[in-house]
């Protein structure tokens, strides 16, 4: 059945996978909602060609993901994979990758990798959000900040990226011994302790990521301890999508980094969050966001690819797009991360209408390698 | 007899099986191949939890431990030191074993559903570990960049699904087949009587602790084995792969085959492994749905695992085996 | 007492921690005791508990607008659902023979599998927000700290279902034909009473008691994708640790596993992925040795 | 009155009982003797509902009962002694007592009912263990308490497989007179017995189990009057005495 | 006179209950010595205790001249001494010849003992004699578990003489059993090896008397009398002892 090849009719083949049970659903299926967005404003075709995309469920990790990763690349013989939730879950594919040649646009994990030939992000590397905010927290914070996040690789890098910076423009952390605190992930559902030690060390503003059941967790427990006058700083996952209606008055006035707000005022972003509205209750995230860009860059890379688009030809193009024209602004690959070079945003969590949301306060620093 | 008919009409089955097995890599294309190489690593996995569960008696979810030391400790030699696959598979079988001789002092005095946590305990602080010991292990992201193995000196590299396909095919039949060997030595058979009845066991004048040390390490080297299958399967492993999830899948597939038969558990993991790897593809974001259901009705349809094993738990209609004399406040109960 | 208190010296900041894991402790005992039940009483393996706690869990933030009546309504369609989901299980458990835990396992984590993304079909994958009526949404001052009200709140709750629980158990024939039951079926139906029936009961009871928990727990543990998860394992440890059955030993379980949550992790940090489980490993181990086998499920 | 009418029954290996009938009269005492595996026990759990008949018909007093549920059929006043004791390890002898008690069931039979005082009367050490749990009772014990449970029930038909096994002879005699009272109230008695001079002293029929077929049926009068062929049947040899010389010892004769 | 089992002392308590209560046993080699008592007497405690698996308050178990009160049961087998249990116990998802086997495994010595197989092998020669002999040929390639009661006490006991005992402990042999199985039982008894010690508990007094050289009486965990049948059974403390059991 392999009629579909690349070439065939001029249709395509693009591999979507994605979170769609389990833990990370919220994000997978925003995802999913992004990519499939922008088929829908695009006539269902990228560059040129009807697109015809075969979804899989990457589930909790890599553990599903590489089975599921392997039937797209291995079965569906797929021209270039998107999506993909977890950096763990882009890890493990990333060996089918080399071996079947096909590229990878990747909207939300980020693993380190040696070898990035094909792999691409439209979303961020996960050191950048903290490095973008360090500056601002630096002048506006009078005294020392606490840094805490979850215990695994993703929060490891989120929370570095701020720390490192902040370091290096003379700001102290509060921590007791200097190092970052981590949690148990995902075990930690009670973060009562931790606060009492935030408490102790006399901080004078907090810095975190969490994302998904902990932002919540983490979010209604401070508004309800003792530090909930202290001012909290995060990564923009904190209070993005569904989470902020789960965590209602408590997330009220917190602040955020991140590459993207549904109120950014340019064109294409009234445009993406209009086409968003019309199908779905609420407002697109940044997830939605970079599976979205993800498809531009694929459109363009297709349709740069010639007559014959093969993985290796996508792969190619993909490389010589140059600046790309996004809701979030005008960005751009790295050259050496193949990650956007982009610009953030201040959020802060206020009332719009009747709905609390992240309402754009300033602009941040341009960040990507 | 009844039973000489069943008994070759299962070593036909048996044969059937093995060799559509063999032919599998040539009739099915490269995804189902890589899918059933990786298969063949968790059923051997079912083994192991099937000799404990079924045979010893003591259930396990902890298995993903030496499961995931067998592999960590098979990337590692295959990144820094050897390619070779018979080193790897040694050294993968030595870590198990050594992980499963380290635990034996929690397990071996405990029994029934307490074996059931302290195993799943060891398995969760496995993981745990595996995530924070990043200069080893590469932390949550897991170990990636493993290098093709090659089965014996002087072989070449598996370099396609196929050839890795095979070379798991051969490991795991060599040691499943020495499996069966042991289980028809004395060692089984003890076993088995340790699992209906310790107490009496003991009073015939057995060490019974011995005996389930035993098993619990050759349990082990089979699971660390089977966790060099994994790395050659998959090039890849991350803590992700020796989660929870896979433990309790795994007993599962082995409650699916009946609990004390080998193949049943090869067979029953294998399957059960197999529809979920296969679900996430086909039915994306229902594939829990489906397979949660696909449990429920194994439960009613599948007379030879599930029925079969309660028959051998508890015959179904005689006086239950009640241990309730003075004699014996005891332990057979809560084995069971 | 807030004089007393109120000086900085080095127990203070764990005076919070140690009184939150008394909260967390009998949130954990509450979310558990209708696996002590099931399982511990009843003998009957149900890893769908889970699931039971998390319609209750959804359930309440459904229905909870902030009010209290809404907290009584969702209380009564909470426990009525999960009791109901209960029987449900037990209709399906009754072909399977009971005492073999590993095929009621296969059933029930089937159920829970199935169940769970129905759950997150019909309610969505996000968590869905959890609006407790005001009074108890706020905090308060406990010697000298902020303290969530809600969680002092569950202090009591807890404590009355502990003692119904130990009464029902241990007093009425209901709790003796259950316990009965487990050693012994077929002589249980000679004394003319249907076991399918007690274990009607014991899962609708089960259900009831998650179902409240799921409610009443729901602006602590929130219902949400891994609630179901979560829930079932933090319950089977509970179960397990305090050794099958016994009330007593629950309570001290649960307790213990909240300490360790808030005051071990408090005190210890670096150590505190592992706590909870090699403290668990440890003590069933000593047990095990302890009693050299003997051990008895009562 | 007990009606077993050409019962067949058995397990998943196979068929136990072939064509039992047999027909006890309210008030009597029926014994059934047999050797070991000839499926006494077979039959009684059948009854009782426990093992399911494949054909045949089981009545009490008109009411049919194969196939029903052993709860249904306990309700309608079957009470079990069964072999092996079996109870209920992690109860306390109060709460077997309690649980076993139906004093809303009026006793049938002429008897002024059981309630949990006779019943310690009747066996005096069971009043001494009532905080004790079934696994912490002597077999003896146990089956007292196995007794007494069965009693409560207030049962029309009292099935017994081996009352007194593990009973000491002085009160495995007092039970046997317990069954006589029983029956005189009107109560209908299965009796499974391994002893046949007990089960002659006590029963007005004895039938003998052999292959799951029965052998023998007759009243004990005339087992009495001829007891030859009963003898013969179940070969109630006396003990043998103890040889002269003991022969020389063969079961391991190749180790020192 | 060396005993090979001598119990001194024992005292079991449980709780307020005194199960035994200084009681001393002693057994030479080759005795055929009867325990006998009312229902609740501490019978079966003893056989516990002599056996390993109750661990008495006071008292010291010698065995073979050795001092065995730190043994568990396992080891106390594997020097000699085997037992049945009040209540069959027995493999049941064990086929009968297994059982045996099971229990032959510990003491069987193979004639090449680095042989693999060799031990299970001669076990296994020992099996099928033993099940004959106890009259289990018919069943001995069923489960345990589907055996009738009965079977499963003559299966027990063959399985206590696969272990080659030095010491038999039987709680109640003969319970359950029909009167062909009672005869089988007793010529199986009276055919052990001279040496071979035994200690009947046993509530039907015709086999004790027939089976014994000397019987001790129990009651309330103490002994009330010890001697020869012939003593014992003309002894009214014993008839009272009885009777006061029932009353
Ligand atoms: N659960 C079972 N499955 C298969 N066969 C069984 C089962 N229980 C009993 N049997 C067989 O049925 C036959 C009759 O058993 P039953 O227990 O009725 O004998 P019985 O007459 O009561 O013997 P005993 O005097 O030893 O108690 C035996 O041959 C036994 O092997
Ligand atoms: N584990 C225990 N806990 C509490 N009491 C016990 C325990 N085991 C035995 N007993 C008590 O000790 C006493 C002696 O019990 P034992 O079993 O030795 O009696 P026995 O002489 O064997 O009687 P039988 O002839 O009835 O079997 C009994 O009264 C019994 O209730
Ligand atoms: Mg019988
Ligand atoms: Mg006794």
């Amino acid at each position: 059945d392999d009629a579909a090849g690349p070439s065939a009719g001029g249709s395509i083949k693009i591999g979507l996978l994605a979170s769609l049970s389990g833990t990370y659903q919220a994000v997978g299926t925003e995802i999913r909602d992004g990519f499939q967005l922008y088929l829908d404003t695009h006539d269902g075709k990228l560059g040129g060609r009807q697109v015809d995309l075969v979804v899989a469920d990457e589930g909790n990790g890599a553990q599903t993901a590489v089975p599921a990763a392997t039937k797209l690349l291995k079965q569906d013989r797929v021209s270039a994979l998107t999506g993909i939730v977890g950096g763990g879950s882009v890890a493990g594919v990333t060996p089918l990758l080399n071996e079947t040649k096909v590229p990878l646009v990747g909207s939300n994990g980020r693993p380190e990798l040696k070898d990035v030939s094909r792999v691409w992000h439209t979303s961020y590397l996960s050191d950048e959000p903290g490095a973008a905010i360090a500056q601002h927290v630096r002048d506006n914070v009078k005294g020392s900040v606490y840094a805490i996040g979850p215990d695994y690789q993703g929060g490891w890098d989120e929370l570095r990226g701020f720390t490192d910076a902040f370091a290096k423009i003379g700001g102290k952390l509060a921590n007791p011994d200097g190092k970052t605190t981590f949690t148990p992930f995902p075990a930690t559902t009670n973060f009562l302790p931790y606060f009492a030690r935030i408490k102790a060390s006399g901080a004078a503003a907090v810095y975190t990521f969490y994302a998904g059941s902990a932002a919540v967790d983490f979010v209604k427990q401070y508004a309800q301890s003792e530090i909930k006058d202290v001012p909290l700083y995060a990564a923009g996952f904190l209070t993005e999508g569904g989470v902020l209606n789960a965590q209602g008055e408590a997330a009220r006035d917190i602040y955020s980094v991140l590459n993207y707000s549904p109120d950014l005022d340019n064109a294409e972003n009234r445009a993406f969050v209009a086409a968003w509205k019309a199908k779905h209750d609420g407002s697109p995230t940044t997830y939605a966001l970079a599976s979205y860009d993800a498809a531009a860059v694929l459109d363009r890379a297709i349709g740069a690819a010639g007559s014959d688009p093969t993985p290796e030809a996508i792969n190619t193009a993909i490389g010589q797009l140059g600046q790309i024209a996004s809701p979030r602004g005008t960005w751009q690959f790295s050259t050496t991360t193949h990650s956007p070079v982009q610009k953030w945003y201040l959020r802060q969590v206020r009332q719009d209408g009747r709905a609390l949301s992240n309402t754009v306060v300033g602009d941040l620093a341009t960040v990507g390698r | 007899m009844r039973s000489g008919v069943i008994r070759r009409a299962r070593a036909g089955i048996a044969a059937l099986v093995l060799a559509g097995l063999v032919v599998a890599p040539w009739v099915v294309d490269d995804y189902t191949t890589a899918i059933l190489a990786r298969t063949l690593a968790l059923a051997l996995v079912g083994v192991s939890v099937a000799l404990l569960t079924g045979v010893a008696g003591m259930p396990t979810l902890g298995q993903t431990a030496p499961y995931a030391a067998g592999a960590y400790a098979c990337a590692v030699v295959g990144s820094r030191i050897s390619d070779v696959g018979v080193v790897q598979l040694v050294v993968a079988a030595g870590a198990g074993a050594l992980l499963a001789a380290i635990t034996v002092p929690l397990v071996v005095h405990a029994r029934g559903v307490i074996v059931l946590m302290i195993t799943l305990a060891i398995g969760e602080l496995v993981v745990i570990v595996l995530g924070r010991w990043r200069s080893v292990t590469g932390g949550t992201d897991g170990l990636a960049g493993i290098p093709a193995v090659r089965p014996f000196w002087g072989l070449p590299a598996l370099a396609n699904d196929q050839a890795r396909y095979l070379y798991a095919l051969v490991v795991v039949a060599t040691l499943i087949g020495a499996v069966l060997l042991l289980l028809r030595t004395r060692a089984g058979l003890v076993l088995r009587a340790g699992r209906d009845d310790e107490t009496r066991l003991r009073a015939s004048g057995h060490r019974v602790p011995l005996h389930l040390s035993g098993a619990h390490i050759a349990a082990g080297a089979i699971a660390g084995a089977a966790g060099s299958l994994l790395v050659v399967a998959q090039q890849y492993i991350s803590p992700a792969d020796f989660g929870f999830d896979t433990s309790a899948l795994l007993l599962l597939g082995v409650v699916i085959g009946g609990t004390a038969s080998v193949g049943g558990a090869l067979v029953g993991a294998a399957l059960v492994i197999a529809a979920r790897d296969w679900l996430f593809g086909v039915l994306p974001g229902h594939a829990p749905l489906v397979l949660g259901a696909l449990f429920v009705a194994t439960v009613y349809l599948l007379p030879t695992g599930v029925n079969q094993a309660r028959g051998r738990l508890r015959p179904a209609q005689a006086p239950a085996p009640q241990p309730a004399a003075a004699e014996q406040a005891t332990v057979a109960e809560v084995r069971r | 007492m807030i004089a007393v208190a109120a000086g900085t010296n080095r127990i203070d900041p764990y005076l919070i921690p140690a009184l939150d894991g008394v909260a967390y402790g009998l949130l954990v005992f509450v979310a558990a005791s209708g696996l002590v039940f099931c399982f511990g009483v009843a003998n009957i393996l149900n890893l769908a508990h889970g699931l039971l706690y998390a319609i209750g869990g959804y359930t309440a933030a459904a229905l909870l607008d902030g009010g209290w009546v809404s907290l009584a309504l969702a209380l009564g369609v909470g426990v009525l659902a999960a009791a109901a989901a209960g029987v449900l299980l037990a209709g399906l458990l009754t072909p399977i023979a009971t005492g073999n835990h590993l095929s009621q396992a296969l059933l029930t984590f089937g159920v829970a599998l199935a169940g769970g993304s129905l759950l997150v079909a019909g309610f969505g994958p996000d968590d869905p927000q959890v609006q407790v009526p005001a009074a108890l949404e706020g905090s308060v001052v406990v010697a000298g700290h902020r303290y969530a009200a809600y969680r002092l709140v569950f202090i009591v709750v807890a404590a009355v279902l502990a003692a119904a629980l130990y009464l029902v158990v241990r007093r009425t024939r209901a709790g003796m034909l259950v316990r009965a039951a487990v050693d012994d079926p077929e002589m249980v139906a000679c004394l003319g009473v249907s076991p399918a029936w007690i274990r009607a009961g014991v899962l609708a009871a089960a259900g009831a008691l998650a179902g409240a928990a799921g409610v009443l727990g729901a602006p602590i543990i929130g219902p949400g994708t891994d609630t179901a998860d979560t829930v079932l394992l933090l319950s089977l440890v509970v179960v397990v640790l305090g050794g099958l059955g016994s009330m007593a030993g629950t309570l001290l379980a649960a307790l213990a596993i909240g300490e360790i949550q808030t005051l071990g992790v408090a005190l210890m940090p670096s150590a505190a992925p592992f706590l909870l489980f090699a403290a668990m490993a440890a003590v069933l181990a000593v047990r095990a040795r302890g009693l050299a086998g003997r051990w008895s499920a009562a | 009155m007990l009606t077993v009418d050409r019962l067949c029954a058995g397990y998943a290996g196979g068929t136990v009982l072939h064509e039992v009938s047999l027909r006890v009269r309210p008030g009597s005492i029926q014994a059934v003797v047999g050797r070991n595996g000839a499926g006494k026990s077979t039959l009684v759990h059948t009854i009782a509902g426990l093992v399911r008949a494949s054909s045949g018909r089981i009545e009490i007093g008109g009411v049919h009962l194969a196939g029903r549920q052993p709860h249904r059929i306990a309700q309608s006043g079957v009470g079990l002694v069964p072999q092996g004791r079996r109870v209920f390890s992690r109860l306390t002898v109060a709460e077997h007592l309690h649980l076993a008690a139906a004093p809303w069931r009026a006793p049938t039979s002429g008897g002024e009912g059981w309630t949990v005082a006779r019943t310690l009367e009747l066996l005096p050490r069971l009043a001494v263990r009532l905080r004790h749990r079934g696994c912490e009772l002597s077999g003896g014990e146990q089956q007292m308490l196995a007794i007494a449970r069965a009693l409560l029930g207030q049962p029309r038909v009292l099935l017994l497989d081996e009352p007194c096994e593990g009973l000491s002879p002085d009160l495995a005699a007092r039970v046997r007179e317990l069954v006589n009272g029983l029956a005189a109230d009107g109560l209908t008695v299965l009796l499974v017995e391994q002893q046949l001079q007990h089960a002659i002293e006590v029963a007005d029929r004895v039938a003998v189990l052999e292959y799951g077929r029965v052998v023998y049926d007759r009243p004990t009068a005339e087992a009495r009057r001829d007891p030859a062929p009963l003898a013969a049947m179940v070969s109630v040899a006396a003990v043998p005495p103890p040889p002269a010389n003991r022969p020389a010892p063969r079961l391991w004769a190749d180790t020192p | 006179m060396t005993y090979l089992l001598t119990a001194h002392e024992v005292s079991v308590r449980y709780g307020s209950l005194a199960a035994l209560d200084g009681v001393d046993l002693c057994i030479h080699d080759g005795q055929r010595h009867a325990l006998i008592g009312p229902n609740g007497a501490g019978k079966t405690t003893l056989l516990n205790v002599i056996g390993g698996s109750t661990r008495p308050q006071r008292g010291t178990v010698r065995f073979n001249g050795r001092d065995v009160g730190r043994l568990g049961p396992a080891a106390r087998a594997r020097r000699g001494i085997n037992r049945i249990h009040q209540r069959p116990a027995v493999f049941p998802t064990l086929t009968a010849t297994e059982n045996v086997l099971v229990a032959a495994l510990p003491r069987v010595v193979p004639r090449r003992r680095w042989w693999p197989g060799g031990r299970r092998r001669a076990a296994q020669q020992k099996a099928g004699p033993l099940l004959d002999q106890m009259g289990l040929a018919d069943v001995a390639q069923m489960p345990a578990g589907h055996l009738s009661h009965g079977q499963r006490r003559q299966l027990e006991i063959a399985m206590a003489l696969a272990g080659r005992p030095r010491l038999l402990l039987l709680d109640e042999p003969a319970a359950g059993l029909s009167a062909i199985e009672v005869g089988r039982l007793v010529e199986v008894l009276h055919a052990l090896p001279r040496a071979v010690a035994v200690l009947l508990v046993e509530h039907r007094l015709d086999l004790v008397y027939a089976l014994s050289d000397t019987v001790t009486v129990l009651r309330d965990g103490q002994t009330l009398a010890a001697g020869t049948p012939d003593e014992i059974r003309t002894s009214p403390l014993v008839r009272q002892a009885y009777a006061d059991g029932v009353a």
